[in-house]
């Protein structure tokens, strides 16, 4: 095989592809690495089902590798991984344009959907069904809250960065002391079917939007972004999501994207280093760069070079 | 010697022994007469392919799939060992390095004397190699040629050889199925007991929550791993799939078989069946964005509460997709109930439908439900639909209207989604796969026995 | 019209006309099988269709209940009345007419079900039974009256293609019989029986004969004269002769009729 | 009806019965129209779900088959694109040294700043469009630079030349002069520059950008960098060998099995067993056939991964079951007399079959057929796990070539961001694939058509 | 052995035995069809098996050629010989078995093909014809010597589905007759033929005989008298009484033969 192979996290693709589109046909000498889909963690099973031409090369991940997968691909064979980070995805909540503007808190969103609610010292099946009875600055219309399902790495952001902060405002839940009581509670969401919890992509969320017009959902910000004319963003805590908000922290949901390169595949398969670093060259992942235009949020120049850095030395994964 | 001229040299050795064995077989059939001559000249024709091409076939696959590995091994053999890389990946390097020189190619940067000689063993090993596999070819052609031409005689029981080579080639096709399945059960077994390590199968068959959670949220799963919801779902789904299908697929069937003419079937035929040829994923979008809505705007008009994505959006849409499963097979097989049949009732005053229903039908029964139980399997193997249209909310209901979701989604889900893949999230897949393959097992058994007692044979 | 000539006036019906043909022709495709035949039965006689092999019995035998509507690329032409109603009009219910004028094909085709069920399956679609007894009642008397019960009656449930080829033929006709309709028309229905069975299924027809009228096609020259009133000549799609049985075995007008009939074998 | 009638049904004539045939015959007529309308109403349901189902894709898809396209003059001006003259093989120069050389070449012309002519291009056209460039730029789709690129690579004699081209506008050109986005909007809710705008609704005005059949879409591979350059030639082709596999595979393998299975295997447990086993088969999740195919084909038998020939073998294995269900469904219906005729005269089991059974099932087998490659041909979840739903950017040459597939590049596509444009992108797609499976298929319809007779 | 007993020495065979067959039975799943019959055939004798419908006639033919093989739940048991060999020996080859001894059923079965390559067929499959010419001859002569060419001759290319009944019958015993086996098994060969057709065949018969062995199903007696050597008459499933053609019909030894030939039907 002359050529790279990659597979993994749909989020990561997009970039993914367009890396690999422009350094196969920058660099002449190597062919366009492939980039397949499939989901992270079953990008890092193939990339952990060993070493060899039939294995992949790079397995793109929207979390980091766990301790256990690590474990697993040493069983394999797979003894050294290289982690690169690529940048941050941003995840924004939005409506269709015809409907109400928001002006989200992470508590309306715990509100929204939780299974139960704290009220005056006891759990309450949620009793709210419009938004404007949850608080009286949000549109008068039904509750339809469409976010992914439990198999992305989207929804892990979305209950770390919104539900369980909103849940903890409540003196109820701060008066539990049990951290994995709060999150079972927290996490859990109403099963009347205002909740719609999605499974695929992007796109569909959009389609359930456009089907119920009431709906807001859960998105990456450049799929808002691309869809600007269709949907309107809702500001977290008064910060509108952008990537300035995201690059400086203001916004608080996003989160780190990265790649990782099976080192025993390195001066074998021709590239694979030099396609890491082409991805994390400004001119590629910085500001203004077409993986900037199509959504990626850049890593800032300290993290560039440590990461660089990682790569030039080979440096193997440590995951706590 | 590349696969081109083999292949060439294999076709025109088969047509060559195929002419000799005709050659032959006309030869004693004059002698002896047709009478008295065992097999058609045809036969023995393909005998001697069998004798002569076949051998020389297989020693050539033998080559192509370990001579590589040999050559290598005796090339690697001839590289002194300071210069031999321990890795296997650095030698696979190395050998395309030399395989580079040794074709002409050329290498970047200066070739060292051992590689240079390496190269050349490598010429060497691979030119004997393709020389002594010709001429083994060659030889054992010849034999079989040989063989051939003297040990046919008009006794010669050709077409039972030929017919036994057939007759095993079919039992090997039959027996990719078994293999397959064999291949399935093997890949999901070792999964599916790790995961049974972690969670247990009481919780697993009999749980009513289906809720996996990444292990870092915190509820650590052990509880929401019950299949029931999924069976469920994908029980309900199904049943709501062939309530449409079975109908307009069978209805559509028996119009196009008995009423319609000709010019209209064969018109009607193949539209209906782009039917199962648009891809699921475009269906998941009909049913989201069309059918959904229509349908909770009908259930509204009549009072009823139909949620857009619900078991019903996904089963109705379903069953569009597998009406041509079941209408132009059961067409097929319709048509192919003989007339005498039809006759024997229209004679006694059956009206043309009594006809179909009561004797036609019967008597197509088998080939009508093989149809029906594939349709079925379809239904229930079906992803995409249903991760679009149902809704993807695992709880136990028998409500149409709800939404739900099924064994295949979930398990998809859990394989390509951003959870460990070593965790219980991720493994239940496997444990999913294996369980619904079990369980279709059963349903498919209690099918042969039902069709075996109804079966109607005719003449 | 030709076949009016071929027509005797000692054929002419004596009585009640049941079925009229004029002038009936029959295209299979491009090839007509059946050229101009014109013809009355009267009611309660038996008719006897001869001729030899490939002549057009079957074919207008089955003009007479349209079960050459069935045959792609079949066509009839001129006029058959039962009753004197026209049933190619458009106004005719063919079901409606099939039970009344019942079929006994020439090659049996009994239905892949149980021996019961073949037997039942006409008198269960008009509804002649009320009751489950009712309908065991009629399917023994028609078995029995084809001769068939004695040889089926411990095996009702057996499949009805499992039999013999006689007693496949005699189920056919306990079919027939099973949904009493006025005219039966029968295509050598004792062509695979023995002489015993056949001896029972002429005295059917003979017994039939006081309430029905009857058409039956055979190539056993004795038969039709033991059991029919007038026979029917047929040669190559032309309906040569027609008169009564006696006058065409022993005195027929037409030499091509006495060729036949006095042919060296019987 | 008489009291008489009813109990002795069987000996009284027809009289009595007409009576009750009458009676009962309103409501059977009753029940064979009501058949009869089911029947139509069935048909027309069916008919009526594909038209819909077409119509909704057509209307949408056909649209982009016509892409917004520039035809406009590129001066390959020497003063931007500075490169020595194209390496030549030296003599005594091995191939790979020659190829190093040339790599380097390319690499220099990599620099090459290509943007600057398609500005200058358009500057010809709209002066002002040389002092914002990056508004200008925004007007073609990013590839075409690469494109200039490959067309000094072909051609080095091309420099200082002025080259009237066709050159793909930006996908959101495309969409703004469709129409595919609300134009009244405001400038933030845009995707383009109100200066990208005007001056994209001013060249179409002037004719230089025109709306004009799509090559692209037929001749490219998938592009995500340059979104309006996407293509289906990679996802063509690798569809199409896969599914020439499926045919040469799936066809002949289901059929025997299904034949040896019907015909020759003798009735006993383990034929049941295989009977069982295959019916299961068909209910197999096909993303199960996904796992099967990368734990057997690839890390097995060693087979190249994201290759046609892997997909082939899966999309085969995942069809198997349904040719020879419906295979053996219609040799079930072919009366046993067939067999026993040519048995009788002295043909051999094998020869009854090949000579009698098989050209009688011929018709129930093409169908078979056709709705095994349809099903092969829409499938995407084992692609999944075998690396073919994936972004490739070369068109297979071989099976073993690394490529993806119609249902893939649709699955990707539908996912899309920029939906204004990939929702019309994906229904052509669709239509594609649909006239792949149509044309595949063809051949199958027109057989079953002429075999289909009626004894 | 029982049949031992209803085996009268006057049926021995004179001559070169050519079909033998020893305590047959034939069970169809649990119900005995054939309860032990033992018979011997000689070369070029014609043998007629009569007897009451579903008796066993047919079960008993078809076991010559091993046809019951392709009946599920079918089962054979006893020795059947063709020139001495034992047909249900594992070694024998079923296909020669049948191309050398040929058989008629009883329901006409033309292939869903034309005409001639209904007749062609048999041929093509042993490689009779080496010639186009040849073939035609083949398919021109069988179909002649069945007395059906001048009524196909028009129409070779036309399926033999479409054929009359009494053509259907002629048309699958010219296929039979095609690839002249040795022995030849009839099922009531005329059962659906005039009295012309059925001389036809019976000629047929008669030339046959010489070169041929040939086993008649049939329910007619005349006929039975006119063309066999020998007669076997079967009852319920036991062959009663074998002998010369002549003195079954003259002088059975068998009550049951007896009453069965003399009948009042004939
Ligand atoms: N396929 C079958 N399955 C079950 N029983 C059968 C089958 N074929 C024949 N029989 C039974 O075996 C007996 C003998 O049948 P067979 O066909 O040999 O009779 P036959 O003497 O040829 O009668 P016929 O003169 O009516 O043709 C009959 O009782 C018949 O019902
Ligand atoms: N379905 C058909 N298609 C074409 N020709 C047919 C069809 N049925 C019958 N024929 C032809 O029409 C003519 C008359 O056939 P018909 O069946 O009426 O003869 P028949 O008198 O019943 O003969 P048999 O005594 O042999 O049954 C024959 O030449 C026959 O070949
Ligand atoms: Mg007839
Ligand atoms: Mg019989």
């Amino acid at each position: 095989r002359d050529n790279i192979q990659i597979a993994g996290s749909s989020t990561v693709l997009p970039f993914s592809s367009i890396v690999a589109e422009n350094f196969g046909k920058t660099f002449p000498q190597f062919k366009a690495p492939v980039v397949g889909s499939g989901g992270s963690s079953g990008g890092l099973r193939q990339f952990c089902q060993g070493v060899g031409a039939n294995t992949i090369d790079i397995a793109n991940s929207s979390r980091q590798i766990k301790a256990s997968e690590v474990e697993a691909c040493a069983k394999a064979g797979v003894t050294k991984i290289i982690e690169v980070k690529i940048g941050y995805d941003g995840i924004v909540f939005a409506s269709r344009r015809d409907s109400g503007k928001f002006a989200l808190e992470p508590r309306h969103i715990f509100m929204a959907a939780a299974k139960e609610i704290p009220q005056d010292g006891k759990m309450v099946a949620n009793p709210y069904t419009r938004w404007s009875q949850i608080d009286r600055s949000l549109p008068d219309q039904e509750i339809t809250l469409v976010i992914p399902g439990s198999n992305h790495g989207t929804r892990e952001v979305y209950e770390e960065k919104t539900v369980i902060p909103g849940c903890k405002t409540f003196a109820e839940v701060k008066a539990m002391t049990d951290d994995k009581a709060v999150h079972k509670f927290c996490n859990a969401i109403r099963t009347d079917g205002r909740v719609v919890e999605v499974a695929g992509d992007y796109t569909e969320t959009l389609a359930r939007l456009d089907a119920q017009k009431t709906a807001v959902g859960v998105f990456g910000l450049s799929f808002y972004d691309q869809n600007r004319d269709r949907l309107q963003v809702a500001t977290i805590s008064g910060v509108v999501p952008s990537e300035a908000t995201i690059e400086t922290g203001k916004y608080p949901v996003s989160r780190p994207l990265y790649f990782y390169i099976k080192d025993a595949h390195v001066g074998v398969i021709p590239g694979l280093l030099e396609f890491a670093q082409y991805h994390l060259s400004p001119q590629v992942s910085g500001s203004g760069s077409p993986l900037d235009k199509a959504g990626l949020i850049p890593l800032n120049a300290k993290e560039r070079a440590e990461v660089v850095k990682a790569i030039k030395d080979r440096k193997a994964v440590e995951v706590k | 010697m590349n696969n081109f001229t083999v292949a060439i040299a294999l076709l025109v050795l088969a047509a060559l022994a195929y002419q000799m064995g005709l050659v032959r077989g006309r030869g004693v059939a004059s002698l002896a007469g047709p009478r008295a001559t065992h097999s058609r000249p045809g036969y023995h024709g393909a005998l001697a392919i069998l004798r002569a091409a076949l051998p020389a076939f297989a020693i050539y696959v033998l080559w192509v799939i370990f001579g590589n590995q040999i050559v290598h091994t005796l090339v690697l053999g001839t590289i002194p060992t300071e210069f031999l890389p321990q890795d296997a990946m650095q030698q696979k390097v190395l050998l395309q390095r030399l395989a580079n020189i040794a074709t002409g190619f050329g290498v970047l940067g200066e070739a060292q004397p051992y590689e240079m000689a390496a190269a050349d063993a490598m010429r060497h090993y691979q030119g004997l190699g393709q020389v002594l596999v010709a001429a083994l070819m060659a030889t054992v052609a010849a034999l079989g040629l040989f063989w051939s031409w003297r040990t046919t005689t008009a006794e010669t029981r050709a077409r039972n050889k030929v017919e036994r080579a057939i007759n095993i080639a079919l039992i090997f096709c039959s027996a990719v199925a078994i293999l397959t399945t064999v291949g399935i059960v093997m890949s999901m077994l070792g999964e599916s007991l790790r995961f049974f390590q972690m969670i247990s199968p009481s919780d697993f068959f009999f749980g009513t929550v289906w809720n996996p959670r990444f292990a870092t949220t915190g509820a650590e799963g052990q509880s929401g791993f019950g299949m029931l919801p999924l069976m469920g779902g994908t029980l309900l789904i199904s049943f709501i799939a062939m309530l449409v299908a079975i109908p307009v697929g069978l209805m559509t069937a028996i119009y196009m078989a008995e009423y319609a003419s000709n010019r209209v079937r064969s018109l009607v035929k193949p539209v209906v069946e782009v039917l199962a040829g648009i891809p699921t994923i475009v269906y998941g979008f009909f049913a989201l964005v069309t059918v959904g809505p229509l349908l909770s705007a009908l259930g509204a008009g009549i009072g009823l509460d139909i949620r857009a994505t619900s078991a019903l959006t996904a089963g109705v849409v379903m069953g569009i997709m597998i009406i041509p499963f079941i209408s132009s097979l059961s067409d097929d097989i319709i048509t192919q109930v003989p007339k005498t049949m039809r006759d024997g009732s229209l004679a006694l005053g059956g009206t043309k439908s009594e006809t179909i229903v009561k004797v036609v039908l019967p008597a197509a029964l088998p080939g009508i439900v093989g149809a029906i139980l594939l349709a079925l399997s379809r239904a229930i193997g079906e992803t995409m639909i249903v991760v679009l249209a149902a809704g993807n909310s695992p709880v136990l209901t028998a409500n149409p209207f709800e939404a739900v979701s099924t064994v295949t989604v979930s398990i998809v889900n859990q394989l390509t989604g951003d959870q460990d893949f070593a965790s219980a999230q991720s493994l239940v897949a496997f444990a999913l796969g294996l369980t619904l393959f079990v369980m279709t097992l059963i349903l498919n058994v209690i099918a042969l026995v039902i069709v075996r007692k109804y079966r109607e044979q005719y003449e | 019209m030709k076949t009016h000539i071929n027509k005797q006036p000692a054929a002419q019906a004596q009585g009640e006309v049941k079925l009229s043909a004029s002038d009936v022709r029959v295209f299979y495709g491009q090839s007509e099988a059946l050229h101009g035949v014109s013809l009355d039965i009267v009611k309660n006689e038996v008719v006897a269709f001869i001729g030899p092999s490939g002549c057009g019995k079957s074919t207008f035998l089955r003009s007479f209940n349209r079960m050459n509507d069935t045959v792609a690329g079949a066509r009839v032409t001129g006029k058959i009345t039962v009753d004197g109603r026209d049933i190619y009009d458009p106004s005719v219910d063919v079901v409606l007419l099939r039970a009344q004028v019942g079929m006994v094909f020439q090659k049996p085709n009994p239905f892949p079900k149980s021996i019961y069920d073949n037997v039942a399956y006409g008198a269960k679609l008009h509804g002649l039974a009320s009751s489950k007894s009712e309908m065991d009642e009629i399917v023994e008397s028609s078995l029995r009256r084809a001769g068939l019960w004695e040889e089926v009656k411990d095996r009702l449930e057996a499949p009805g293609t499992g039999l013999s080829g006689g007693q496949q033929q005699r189920l056919c006709i306990a079919r027939a019989v099973a949904v009493s309709p006025d005219v039966i028309l029968m295509d050598e229905p004792c062509s695979a029986l023995d002489p015993i069975a056949t001896g029972i299924i002429e005295e059917l027809i003979t017994e039939l004969k006081k309430n029905y009228t009857i058409v039956i096609v055979t190539h056993n020259m004795q038969q039709a004269a033991r059991v029919s009133d007038r026979t029917a000549f047929f040669h190559l799609g032309d309906l040569i002769e027609i008169g009564e049985t006696a006058q065409i075995f022993t005195n027929p007008t037409q030499k091509r009729t006495e060729d036949y009939i006095t042919g060296r074998y019987g | 009806m008489s009291q008489q009638a009813m109990n002795k049904p069987n000996n009284q004539g027809y009289a009595a019965i007409e009576a009750k045939v009458k009676a009962s015959l309103q409501r059977r007529q009753r029940q064979e129209t009501r058949f009869r309308l089911v029947g139509v109403g069935a048909v027309l349901i069916a008919l009526a779900l594909v038209a819909s189902l077409f119509g909704t894709i057509l209307s949408k898809g056909l649209p982009s088959f016509w892409q917004a396209t520039f035809e406009i003059d590129v001066h390959f001006d020497p003063e931007i694109v500075q490169i020595g003259p194209k390496p030549v093989q030296a003599s005594g120069e091995s191939p790979a040294q020659f190829k190093e050389r040339d790599m380097a070449w390319q690499m220099d012309l990599g620099f090459v700043d290509f943007s600057q002519l398609l500005v200058n291009a358009i500057a010809k056209h709209i002066p002002a469009a040389a002092d914002s460039p990056r508004d200008a730029i925004a007007l073609i789709t990013s590839g075409e630079a690469f494109a200039l690129r490959d067309r000094i690579v072909a051609d080095p004699s091309i420099v200082g030349k002025t080259v009237k081209l066709k050159l793909l506008a930006d996908a959101n050109v495309d969409v703004w002069l469709k129409g595919n986005i609300d134009r009244s909007l405001p400038d933030d809710r845009q995707q383009l520059s109100a200066q990208t705008r005007e001056w994209a609704d001013k060249l179409y005005a002037d004719g230089v950008i025109k709306n004009s059949f799509s090559t692209a879409i037929f001749l490219n591979t998938d592009s995500r960098s340059s979104l309006a350059a996407a293509g289906l030639a990679g996802a063509f082709m690798g569809s199409l060998m896969m599914m020439i596999i499926v045919i040469l595979l799936a066809v002949p393998i289901g059929v025997a099995s299904a034949i040896y299975l019907e015909e020759f295997a003798p009735k006993n447990r383990i034929t049941d067993l295989i009977e069982v086993n295959i019916n299961n088969l068909a209910a197999v999740p096909s993303i199960v056939f996904g796992l099967l195919g990368a734990a057997v084909f690839i890390l097995w038998f060693k087979l190249p991964m994201s290759a046609p020939v892997v997909g082939g073998l899966v999309l085969t294995l995942m069809t198997l079951p349904t040719v020879i269900i419906a295979t053996r469904s219609t040799l079930k219906a072919i009366p046993p007399s067939i067999r026993e005729a040519a048995l009788g005269i002295g043909a051999s089991k094998v020869q009854a079959t090949m000579h009698h059974v098989l050209p009688l099932a011929l018709p129930g087998i093409l169908t078979a057929t056709i709705l095994g490659v349809a099903q092969a041909l829409g499938e995407t979840a084992p692609l999944l796990l075998i690396g073919m739903s994936a972004f490739v950017s070369a068109v297979p040459a071989t099976p073993f070539d690394q490529s993806t597939a119609l249902p893939v590049q649709i699955f990707l596509w539908q996912g899309n961001e920029l939906r204004n444009f990939f929702e019309g992108r994906t229904s052509a797609a669709i239509i594609v694939l649909l006239a792949l499976m149509l044309s595949l298929n063809s051949m199958a319809i027109w057989l079953r058509k002429r075999y289909e007779t009626r004894w």
